[in-house]
């Protein structure tokens, strides 16, 4: 069972290597930030299928926190970061 | 086999992901790699047995810093967009920046590299890395062990946890200059008077209750997470550092929402709960000498206790200069109606 | 030695970093007073250690109660000593500047700035973490525990630099942090590197561990170069200028007069005594080759400045140059502890005169509203304290009896001179005929008699009096060389040519 | 009884793995924001929802199912958040959708 799950924990990361060519493209901000998005769930996975297989119980505490905070860069990214450019591009 | 073809991948992955992220131009895109980059670190982490800092760099790295510099990325397209017309250069620049730009308000890095500052950068670079890897492959069996020491140790120390251990007890004073780093960023910054630089403004109108869903539904998972951490750090991965970095999540998700007003409310309340971890830290540290005869030389029969309040003030202290960090602005004593009407005015 | 007698050790660390937290929760109006008293219980507790030093030799101190490898350790000779004596001379002179500085609601160029209380709050947090981290470097005994000093004295460093609110103050200072993160990174690899070789932290340890090899060569070039970054050796030294003159007065002071040395007394801390002297005698050579060229290239651009802080910075480039020059001359032969002693007196003097100019600088500065060097005429007469001290501090830089520099620049001569490397030597002396042009280009204007009607200037008649002190005490130091070379001998890695020369 | 949980157990595995190949393929593959979105909300559902269901039938304790559980229910909240301020963002950020021709 720990080498399918290292196998499948190896299939999910080469999954993140593909991904990355969506937020190389993009082409707009918003799609390269759900591509993080699904990064940080693919980690979230990762990190679980490692602690079974490694018997590393400690990771399923990382994978907990990974999953509790990875809607805190979306939210910045929506809230701080990305403009509205039809509202403020004619300012002043 | 399979382990170390997963190695191969990370270990391929990450010096990939690094050469992106540094020459990417588009900000944007540089961010979001390095928040791809701070995931993988954290895996790497995983598999390099060490959960500790796997649980730092997944809070820290992956989650935090991320939300940091898209918060910096929103402040540096909002200044852009005023004056950019000192001069034909920068004009120049302006235009060359929106060729470049594969949408509207993507921000873009202006700096040029001429091809002999890249080789000249190159050069000496390649040479440290060679260097390096010589360096370790030419590691010889290290005379001393410390690690079988602290281990060795353990017992006296007062916790289960061998990180906790050399933390809080062995090389606490390393800590303790550590957690002073902390309050000291948020003063270095607070000096930068960057009161009035906020991150863009908000692209939903609508969406925001749904927002608030989430994070009234995030606020007790996360201090019961950060409380499990804290308590877990005695005697398995865990601590002060990772407990402090889930609340400051939390608290960058409270200002975020604007379920609690950025300059938190009251500014010497802030000051006392950004410094009361270091102070703990320092008046225990400086207590105990009475008693041993030592700085931060515990007595035997109270470390265990000892540790655990240190730790409580320090979860405290981190989780405020995380949020005080990204909230920027000093505290100001004439607070609310003024402070809002103010960020609605630069606005507008 | 009793219980208190140790723990005096601990005193010039705890005590600033108590007062930048009891600072922080202050309002501005209690900030200096608490800042005052700070400075005089370091000074108090620095001459004890001082005092139990020259008794007792050497202290170890272990924090926690854990012994060398496992824990960290602080440990107190005469060179720790001798720097914590020229920080706690420099910073209290420096502190009694500030509170009359931030009093006033002036900025340096003379604009009434809005929130100088805020300001002042933050330099006194800012200073004493910085003033603590000095303390702590001079006296740990531990690479890694070194590394975290160094983290706080460039982040609370780059903070002053950054406290003026013009924009040229802002990007400087971001370029210093920059700057001081990359040479603390530098200095991070190398300990890793050490520590992966030889297993430990403790730079006893290390030092009696040392082998020549290959991590042991990656780590030594790691360290030097950032520490040399850090300094502002010569040709890095790039940041220094902007930094320095871009900077509040006070933060100048503490900048050229103290950061810069810091850097450099861990440098030689793991030279000598970790790294065994460099490995060998190739790369002290190098160093020693670029302090030469810094010595001239400083002093030469310093001459051609119009402002008078940048002026200062340039010299400051040059001065560097000096204490670099001890590692091509610092051997286990008869000469090497005069070159290693004369290096280090350069820096004691430096520091003073420095902190002295770059503070007679700021009062000149803020009554005059510039710092343009050919606009000065006059200025000799409505501030002549001020403009004594700046002549004070110059006449150190020149090297002259019977100042510190001059001390420095003898021991370092004849040790050249003794190792018949003499075009060393006609370095060192070109540089003070240099220093001599350059001071000149400010006092030349300064002292000329010009006919003003009274005009209501600022008054900053603090500002003088700490300058003209400081300058005055760096002016007379050669006096003190007796005591101060007693006490350097004390743990120094040249004993054993001290047993076998004359001393 | 053993065989039996471990064989389901892979197999929702595997069936998890499959469900994450097909959101990154979408994610590739798709045309606009929105309907990447929708890839990537299977990925996150369903895919770790699997995961998560044959990691449980091997879990030790019943502590360590529940922790696993509730990162799921974690990544399907903050998920489903996350996708729904991406889409309004974009929408409000004039991303027009994509329509077939």
């Amino acid at each position: 069972m720990p080498e399918l799950y290292l196998g499948v924990a190896t299939f999910l990361l080469l999954n993140i290597m593909v991904g990355l060519i969506r937020i190389l493209r993009g082409p707009t901000p918003p799609d390269r930030m759900l591509t993080a998005q699904l990064f940080g769930t693919t980690g979230v996975a990762i990190l679980l299928l490692l602690a079974s297989a490694l018997s590393l119980p400690a990771l399923t505490d990382v994978a907990l926190v990974l999953a509790l905070l990875g809607a805190v860069a979306t939210v910045a990214f929506v809230l701080r970061a990305w403009h509205k450019p039809d509202l403020d591009g004619e300012e002043e | 086999m399979l382990s170390l073809f997963f190695d191969a991948v990370l270990a391929l992955a990450l010096p990939l992901l690094a050469w992106r992220v540094l020459t990417t131009r588009d900000l944007y895109r540089a961010v979001i790699l390095f928040i791809a980059f701070g995931l993988l670190v954290a895996l790497s982490w995983a598999r390099l047995d060490a959960p500790d800092i796997a649980l730092a760099e997944a809070a820290i790295g992956a989650g935090l810093t991320g939300a940091l510099f898209l918060n910096t990325v929103g402040g540096l397209v909002g200044r852009k967009r005023s004056p950019s017309r000192e001069s034909d250069e920068s004009r120049e620049v302006a235009e060359r920046r929106e060729a470049i730009q594969s949408s509207p308000g993507e921000p873009v890095d202006e700096v040029m590299r001429p091809w002999w500052v890249r080789l000249a950068l190159t050069v000496p670079i390649l040479a440290l890395g060679l260097a390096l890897g010589w360096a370790v492959v030419s590691f010889p069996e290290p005379a001393i062990d410390l690690a079988q020491q602290a281990s060795d140790n353990l017992e006296a120390s007062g916790v289960d946890h061998g990180v906790t251990a050399v933390l809080l007890n062995f090389r606490s004073y390393d800590t303790l200059l550590e957690i002073g780093v902390l309050l000291l960023a948020v003063v270095a910054v607070w000096s930068l008077d960057l009161g009035r630089v906020r991150g863009g403004q908000a692209a939903l109108s609508k969406g925001l209750p749904v927002l608030h869903g989430l994070v009234r539904l995030l606020t007790p998972i996360m201090i019961i997470v950060g409380g499990y951490l804290l308590w877990a750090g005695a005697k398995q991965p865990g601590g002060a550092f990772q407990a402090g970095a889930v609340l400051g999540a939390l608290g960058v998700l409270l200002v975020l929402s604007g379920l609690v007003r950025p300059p938190l409310s009251d500014g010497s309340g802030l000051r006392i709960g950004l410094a009361v971890g270091f102070a703990v830290f320092l008046g225990i540290g400086t207590a105990v000498m009475l008693a041993t005869g030592e700085l931060l030389n515990y007595p035997p029969a109270s470390t265990y206790g000892l540790i655990i309040i240190i730790e409580l003030f320090l979860t405290v202290s981190i989780a405020l200069t995380l949020a005080a960090l990204f909230v920027t602005a000093p505290p100001r004593k004439e607070q609310g109606s003024k402070e809002h009407s103010e960020e609605k005015g630069e606005e507008s | 030695m009793g219980l208190i007698g140790s723990n005096w050790l601990v005193v010039p660390i705890v005590l600033p970093l108590a007062t930048a937290t009891l600072a922080m929760l202050v309002g501005r109006r209690s900030a200096p007073y608490l800042g005052l008293l700070t400075a005089s219980g370091i000074l108090l507790s620095v001459a004890a250690i001082g005092l139990t030093v020259l008794e007792e030799g050497t202290i170890r101190y272990q924090l926690g109660g854990w012994e060398a490898p496992l824990g960290i350790n602080l440990y107190a000779d005469g060179l720790a000593v001798f720097m914590l004596l020229m920080t706690a001379i420099v910073g209290a002179a420096v502190s009694a500047y500030a509170v009359g500085y931030f009093t006033s609601r002036q900025d340096e160029s003379g604009r009434v700035a809005g929130d100088s209380g805020d300001r002042s709050g933050s330099f006194w947090v800012l200073w004493m973490f910085l003033w603590a981290s000095l303390n702590g470097l001079f006296l740990s005994a531990d690479a890694f525990n070194l590394y975290v000093t160094l983290e706080i004295m460039g982040l609370s460093a780059a903070g002053l630099v950054t406290l003026e609110r013009r924009q040229s103050a802002l990007s400087s200072g971001m370029r210093y942090l920059f700057v001081t993160l990359l040479g603390s990174l530098a200095y991070l690899m190398g300990v890793a590197l050490l520590y992966g070789a030889l297993g430990a932290l403790d730079l006893a340890t290390l030092g009696e561990l040392m082998y020549p090899g290959a991590a042991t060569w990656s780590a030594l070039a790691l360290i030097t170069l950032g520490m040399a970054l850090k300094t502002g050796l010569f040709p890095l030294h790039f940041w220094m200028p902007a930094a320095y003159s871009n900077a509040i007065s006070p933060a100048s002071a503490l900048l050229a007069g103290l950061v810069g040395k810091a850097s450099f007394y861990l440098l030689l801390r793991l030279w000598f005594d970790v790294f065994d002297g460099g490995l060998g005698p190739g790369p002290g050579q190098v160093l020693g080759l670029l302090g030469a060229a810094a010595i001239v290239w400083g002093a030469v651009m310093a001459v051609r400045q119009r402002r008078l802080k940048r002026l200062l910075a340039y010299s400051s480039v040059s001065q560097i140059g000096y204490l670099f020059v001890l590692f091509s001359l610092a051997t286990t032969a008869s000469w090497g502890f005069d070159a290693w002693s004369g290096g280090v007196y350069h820096a004691f003097s430096h520091a003073c005169a420095k902190a002295a100019m770059f503070m007679s600088a700021g009062a000149i500065v803020r009554s005059v509203g510039h710092d343009d060097l050919d606009r000065m005429q006059g200025v000799g007469q409505q501030m002549p304290l001020a403009v004594a001290g700046f002549a004070l501090g110059g006449v150190t830089l020149m090297g002259l009896p019977p100042t510190g520099g001059f001390t420095a620049k003898w021991l370092l001569v004849s040790a050249s001179l003794e190792s018949g490397q003499w075009w060393i030597a006609v370095v060192l002396l070109a540089g003070g005929v240099l220093a001599a042009l350059y001071v000149l280009r400010f006092l030349n204007p300064a002292l000329i008699q010009v006919k003003v009607g009274p005009v209501a200037r600022p008054a900053t008649q603090n500002l003088e009096v700490t300058a003209f002190v400081l300058a005055f005490g760096s002016f007379f130091l050669a006096l003190l060389s007796a005591p101060l070379l007693a006490l350097l001998r004390i743990g120094t890695p040249f004993a054993s040519v001290l047993l076998v020369g004359t001393p | 009884m053993a065989s039996v949980l471990g064989w389901a157990s892979a197999a929702l595995v595997l069936v998890g793995a499959f469900f994450f190949l097909a959101g990154t393929v979408g994610l590739l593959r798709f045309p606009d924001v929105y309907n990447r979105l929708h890839a990537l909300t299977k990925a996150d559902n369903v895919g770790l929802g699997f995961v998560v269901l044959g990691l449980i039938l091997q879990a030790g304790s019943l502590l360590s199912a529940f922790k696993i559980l509730l990162i799921w229910l974690l990544v399907l909240a903050s998920g489903a958040t996350a996708a729904h301020l991406v889409a309004t963002a974009a929408l409000r950020g004039g991303i027009k959708p994509w329509k077939h021709r």
